[in-house]
C-alpha cells in the first residue's frame, strides 16, 4: 500500500526525523489559509500516488498567500498518470545548499533491509546508480541484529565526509528511518531529497513509504492510511471480496485463479492478437460469490467484449466457478459471450453444471484463450 | 531419487485441525506421503482422520514420530512462529503454504531456519510433490507423473498448467517445486537448480518465473555458469503494465526494472531457451532431451 | 540492585502479568487501612532485601483488618538476616491450588537468558532442581532473536500439560516475564510460586528482579527505585565516591585496588590468622579524595584495630595513593596503626611523598599482610 | 610464539583521543606495540602522537592502515556498538577494556562477534600481553618478562601481583591474558587454555580465578580431559561473605553456589594444584616444570 507524502512526513514526525512543517489542503482557500499561516514562500505539492509529479506540473513554489491559493486551485483535480489530485500538501519553501539520498528497501536478493546514502540526491538519483554506482554508500541490516548503531555512523560519514557535524545528524536520521520502516511495516522508506539548510541542518523535504499489505491486519493505524478516494472503485470492490482486480485498455475481460496463471492467460491473449481488459486473479480458495463479484466487476467495464474464464482447480473448486457463473447468469445480464476453460478439482461436476445451465466449457487453455480473442471481434 | 522430499521423508503438519489443513492432509495421505504427526497447540492428544497423532509441540512430534519434514497451514499471524518452531525441533524441510506474512518477519524467519541448518520452502507457496513418493503442500497429485523432468516455478497454478502439458506430453517429473512468489522466501531458483543438477533422475529443468525483483536473472547467470543439465525457461506477465511508481531504491537495488522481456532476455543471452506458451514447454523439452 | 517485591510487582503489572492487588505500608495503622479496603484475609509480607523471609517469621496470614495491624506491627522494625524491615506489602491471602515456578536469568555459561519453569514451585525449588531436575523446564533465547512465541508455548505446555487454558496463560505470563527482564534491564527475574487459583487463572504471587548496575545509568525510572534506607549508610557513601564497600566482622581494615586483589588480601588476613573488616576496593582510577573517603569508612568502624593499604599500581598511580593517605592523616585522627604496602605505577614518588609525611611503606604483599594482622593484636 | 596476538598485530585503539585512551595509547606504543591507527568519529584527518592516523570509521583503519586488532577504551554508552564495529570491520582481535556495559546488550554483542568469526577479550578487562611483542590494554609492561608461563585470569590487579610474582622468581610468560570479571565475556578460561596449550612457547598455564559463577570448575574438568601442560591454580575470595540471596534462579542454572571452597575443591578433585597465596604460585610452577 501506498501512502501519500504528507502521512509518510507524519511518520518522520513521530520518530523524531526533522521534518519542515506543514499541512494538506483539499480547496485552493484552504491552501491560501495554511500559506498565510506559514508566513514565508511555500511548495504546493499534490499529493497522489504517482512519481513525477514535479515533471507533470504537480509541484509548484508560491511567493504569497494569493498565489498559494492560484497555484493550489491549478493542481487540485490536475490528473497525474491517471490519478486525479484531490489534495495538496503547502509547505515552507526551503533554501537548498545540498541535496543527499537515504532510504531503505527489503533486498529479496540477501533477505536483508538494505539501508542506502548517496550525497547526490534529488530527482536523478537512478541515474546517479546506473552511472556513478560509487556514490551509493550501502549497509545490509543483518535482520537477527537489526541496524547497530557504527552501521548508522559509518553511512553517514561516507555521506559527509570531514564534516563531524552533519554526519551525526545524518547518523541520527538513519536510525530513526530505520525505526520507522519497522513500526510503520514498511517494505520501503525513502528521504529524497535530505536537504542540508543554509545554517547546516539536515531535513527531510520528501518523503515516500510503501506498506507491506501484509502488515495491515495487524496496524490498524497505519492501515487507517488508506486513501481509498485515489482508488478506482472497482479495485476497492475486488480487494473487499479477497480478489485482485487491476483494469487495463483491452476488450478481453479474463477471470483466472492464480496470479502467475493470470499473468501468462493475458500474455496468451496478446500472443492471439487480443488485448486483455484486466487483470482478475479471484484468489486460492474459491467460491460461487468471489465469482459473481467477479463477473459483476468485469461486466461493469463498457470497453469489455468477450469474456475469458481460465480456471486450473487445486484448491480452487470448478465446481464453485460453475456454480458462480450460473448463479451470476441470472442476476446480471450477460452482454458479451464468455468462454470457459475449466480443469482440475472437480472438473466434471463442473462441466455438468454449465452444461446444464446452457453454458459450454473447455479443458484446454490455448484454444479457449484463442476462441475468447476471436469473440471479441479481434 | 528426487530432490528434498521422497518415500522416506516423515512429515508433520502444522495446523492440521484446521480448514485447510485438514483438507490437505487428508489429500496428502491419499496421495501415500507419510504423515507421522499433527500439531495443534491444546490439541495434543486427539487424533487425526482415526490415526495421525496429534501433538501440541512440534518437538514432540520429532521425539515421539520421528519427524523430519513440517508442512505448515496456519493462520498468517502465526505462521512465521510456526517456521521458527519446527527449525527449532529439528525438522530439516519445513514447506510452508501460508500466505500474508509480513516480510520483515520472513527476514528474521529465513535467517532463523539457515541458523538452524533447516530448509524452508516458500512461504505463500503451492509446496512440493516428488512423484510417486511424497506430496507436501497442494500440488494435486492427479496431474504430476514420476519422471526425468524437474520443475521450479515462483507460481502455484500456472504451475499446475505447465506440469500438467508436461504429463500429457508423456513428460513425468522428479520433483515439482513451487518456491513462492514472496519477496522473501526460503529456497530460491538456484537452490533448486542445484539440487536438479546434484539429483540422478532429473535430466532436463523447466524453471518458471515471473514478472518483479532478479531472481530470473541471477539463476539465467547461474545456469550458465554451474548447471550441465538442459533448462528451459517460462515467464509470465510480458503484458503487464509497468507497475506504478515504487520508489527509487528498489531499481538501485536490484539495478532492474523486474520486467518480463528483461528476464526473457537474461535467459536467452545465458544460453536458457524460453517457451512463448506454457503449451510449448514439452516441446522444448524433448527437442533439449532428444526425444 | 536487588528491588523490593511490591516494586516488582508493579514492573510486572505495567507488562500485564496477572498480580493480586495490594499496598505497601510503613505504619500498622496504614497495614489495618489497606487490608480494610482489601476487604478480604490478607498476608503482611515483610519488603526487605533478604531471602528466606517466610522462615524468618516476615511473612503472615490476617483474618481481619485489626489483625493486619497486629502482624505489620510484629514484622515492622525486625530484624532478618540483618536487615531492619521498613515496609510491609499488604496483599489478599489467595486460595491455591497449585504453586508452580518461572524465572529467567543471564546464564554466563551459554551467553544467552535461560527461562526455566517448573510445575513444582514454591520455597522448595532449589531442593527440585537438586533432587528432580527433569522437573525443571528450560528454554535458551537466542540474543538475537529474542523470546521466540514457540518457546513460551513449548515451555507453557510441559508446565501445564494437557491443560490448554493454563498454557495459553502461561506462554503469556512467560513472554511478558521476559519482556519485563528486557524493558527493566533485569539479570535476573522470578515468579516463585506462580499459582494455579480454585478457578484456573493463573497469578504471579511473589516477585523478584535483580537489576543490572550496569542498567542503572540508562534508566531512570528503575535507578529510582533503589531502597536507600535498606542500606548501610557506610556503603551508599562509598558507592558515591566509585568505591565498593562491605562491612565485614573482623579487625583488620582493608583498602585495596581491584576487587580480585582485595578478595585475596583478606584471603591472606585470615591466612595469618586475622580477620578482615571489611571488603574495599577503591577502583581502577585513583584520586586522592577517594583514598580519603576510604579512610574515613574504615576508620569510622570502631572494631578496627589495624589499617592495611595494599596496592598494586596500573592505572592506580600510587603517588595518588599516597598523597591520599597523608591528605587524610591531616584532617582525621589516625587511632589505629596503617600498614602501606605499594608497587607499580609512581612507586618510588609514593615512597618519598609518604616517607616525607612519617608514613614507611612497603613493597611485599604478604610481608605488609603479616605486619597488619600482628597490630592488629591477632 | 604467544597467544592471539604478537609482534605482527597492527592494532586499532577505538577511542584513542579519550583520556584513558590517550594515556593507554601512548604506553602501549612506548611498550613497543604497532599502533597502525585510532578511531575517533569526527576526528578522521588528524593524528595521535604526530604519527598514529586517526579515522572516523574502523573500517577505514581497516582498509588504508591494515589493523588487525582493535582496544577499545571508549565510554560504556558506546562500547557494545564499538565492539560490534570492530568485529564488522574485519578485525580478528578485539580486546576492550571499557567497564560497565550492561550484561544484556554483552549477549547480543559477544553472538555478533563470533557471528563475525572475531575474538573478543573482556570487557571489563586489563587487556592482554605479549612480553616483549604487543601490549593490547593496560597490563603494566614493567612486571612482565618474556617466558614459557601462560597467564589467564578474570581479576586485574591480582593478575599483575602473580605475574609480578613469577617474573620476580624468573618465570617469564609467552602471554598474560585477563578475560574480565563481567558474567558474559568474550573469551573464557577454556578458550585460552587451549590456545596456551596450542602454543610451543608455554610450558605451564596459571589460572587465576574468582568467586561467582562455574567458569572455574568448567575449567577444571577441561583442564583434565584436553590438557597435558601443567595448570596451577589460584582462587581469590575464601573469605568473602556469602552473598546476600540472588533468587533462585542461579542456583538451578549453574548448580553451584559459586563459592571459592568450590571452586577450589573442583580443580583438585581434576588435578590441578591450587596455591594458597598469590606468592606460593612460582614455586608450583616451579615444581611442575621440574626446574
Amino acid at each position: 500500500m501506498n501512502i501519500h507524502e504528507y502521512q509518510a512526513k507524519e511518520i518522520f514526525r513521530q520518530h523524531g526525523i526533522p521534518v519542515p512543517p506543514g499541512e494538506v489542503a483539499t480547496t485552493a482557500e484552504q491552501a491560501e489559509k495554511i500559506a498565510a499561516k506559514l508566513g514565508t514562500k511555500v511548495v504546493v505539492k499534490a499529493q497522489v500516488h504517482a512519481g513525477g509529479r514535479g515533471k507533470a506540473g504537480g509541484v509548484k513554489l508560491a511567493a504569497t498567500p494569493a498565489q498559494a491559493r492560484e497555484v493550489a486551485s491549478e493542481i487540485l483535480g490536475m490528473q497525474i498518470k491517471g490519478l486525479t489530485v484531490a489534495r495538496v500538501l503547502v509547505t515552507p519553501a526551503e533554501e537548498i545548499e545540498h541535496e543527499a539520498y537515504v532510504g531503505a528497501i527489503v533486498d529479496r536478493a540477501s533477505g536483508t533491509v538494505v539501508l542506502m546514502a548517496s550525497p547526490e540526491g534529488g530527482i536523478d538519483i537512478e541515474e546517479v546508480a546506473a552511472k556513478t554506482p560509487e556514490l551509493i554508500f550501502r549497509e545490509h541490516v543483518d535482520p537477527r541484529y537489526g541496524l547497530l548503531p557504527h552501521q548508522a555512523s559509518r553511512l553517514a560519514h561516507k555521506l559527509y565526509p570531514g564534516d563531524p557535524g552533519r554526519a551525526r545528524q545524518a547518523a541520527d536520521i538513519i536510525r530513526k528511518l530505520y525505526a520507522s520502516m519497522v513500526d510503520a511495516g514498511a517494505s520501503l522508506i525513502e528521504i529524497n531529497p535530505l536537504i542540508t539548510t543554509p545554517s547546516g541542518e539536515l531535513r527531510a523535504i520528501d518523503a515516500k513509504i510503501n506498506i507491506d499489505d501484509n502488515e495491515l491486519s495487524r496496524r490498524e493505524e497505519i492501515s487507517a492510511l488508506r486513501d481509498i478516494e485515489s482508488e478506482a472503485p472497482a479495485e476497492v470492490e475486488a480487494r473487499s471480496k479477497g480478489l485482485t482486480y487491476i483494469k487495463l485498455e483491452g476488450n478481453v475481460g479474463c477471470c483466472v485463479n492464480g496470479a502467475g496463471l493470470a499473468m501468462a492467460t493475458m500474455d496468451l491473449v496478446k500472443h492471439y492478437g487480443g488485448e486483455p481488459a484486466n487483470f482478475l486473479d479471484i484468489g486460492g480458495s474459491s467460491s460461487p460469490e468471489k465469482v459473481v463479484t467477479a463477473l459483476r466487476i468485469i461486466m461493469a467495464d463498457p470497453a469489455v467484449k468477450s469474456i475469458l474464464f481460465n480456471i486450473f482447480g487445486g484448491i480452487t473448486r470448478c465446481d464453485d466457478v460453475a456454480n458462480g457463473i450460473v448463479e451470476a447468469s441470472k442476476g446480471i445480464e450477460l452482454k458479451v459471450p464468455i468462454t470457459i476453460r475449466l480443469t482440475g478439482t472437480n472438473e466434471q461436476q463442473a462441466v455438468r453444471i454449465l452444461e446444464g445451465a446452457g453454458f459450454s466449457a473447455m479443458t484446454d487453455m490455448d484454444e479457449a484463450v484463442r476462441k475468447a480473442v476471436e469473440l471479441a471481434g479481434n | 531419487m528426487a530432490i528434498f522430499a521422497d518415500s522416506s521423508t516423515r512429515v508433520v503438519v502444522q495446523g492440521i485441525t484446521g480448514r485447510d489443513g485438514s483438507f490437505h492432509s487428508a489429500q496428502m495421505l491419499e496421495y501415500g506421503t507419510k504423515i507421522a504427526a499433527g500439531v495443534t497447540p491444546g490439541k495434543g492428544g486427539q487424533k487425526f482422520d482415526g490415526k495421525v497423532p496429534i501433538f501440541d509441540t512440534v518437538e514432540e512430534a520429532v521425539r515421539k514420530e520421528g519427524a523430519t519434514a513440517s508442512v505448515i497451514y496456519v493462520p498468517a499471524a502465526f505462521a512465521a512462529s510456526a517456521i521458527c518452531e519446527a527449525a527449532d525441533s529439528g525438522v530439516k524441510l519445513i514447506v510452508c503454504i501460508t500466505e500474508g506474512i509480513p516480510v520483515l518477519d520472513m527476514l528474521r524467519t529465513t535467517r532463523y531456519v539457515a541458523d538452524k541448518g533447516a530448509r524452508l520452502i516458500g512461504p505463500n507457496c503451492p509446496g512440493m510433490i516428488s512423484p510417486g513418493q511424497a506430496k507436501l503442500g497442494i500440488i494435486p497429485g492427479q496431474i504430476v507423473e514420476q519422471g526425468p523432468i524437474g520443475v521450479v516455478s515462483r507460481s502455484g497454478t500456472l504451475t499446475y498448467e505447465v506440469v500438467w502439458a508436461l504429463t500429457r506430453e508423456g513428460f513425468g517429473q522428479s520433483s515439482c517445486i513451487g518456491i513462492g512468489g514472496d519477496p522473501v522466501i526460503g529456497t530460491n531458483f538456484i537452490d533448486c537448480l542445484d539440487a536438479f543438477e546434484q539429483d540422478p533422475q532429473t535430466e532436463a529443468i523447466v524453471l518458471i518465473g515471473e514478472i518483479g525483483g532478479a531472481d530470473e536473472q541471477n539463476a539465467a547467470r547461474h545456469i550458465r555458469e554451474h548447471l550441465s543439465k538442459p533448462v528451459v525457461g517460462f515467464v509470465a506477465g510480458r503484458t503487464a503494465p509497468p507497475g506504478r511508481r515504487m520508489g527509487h531504491a528498489g531499481a538501485i537495488i536490484s539495478g532492474s526494472q523486474g520486467t518480463a522481456a528483461e528476464k526473457i532476455a537474461t535467459f536467452r543471452d545465458n544460453g536458457v531457451e524460453v517457451a512463448e506458451r506454457p503449451v510449448d514447454v514439452p516441446a522444448i523439452v524433448s527437442k533439449q532431451l532428444n526425444v
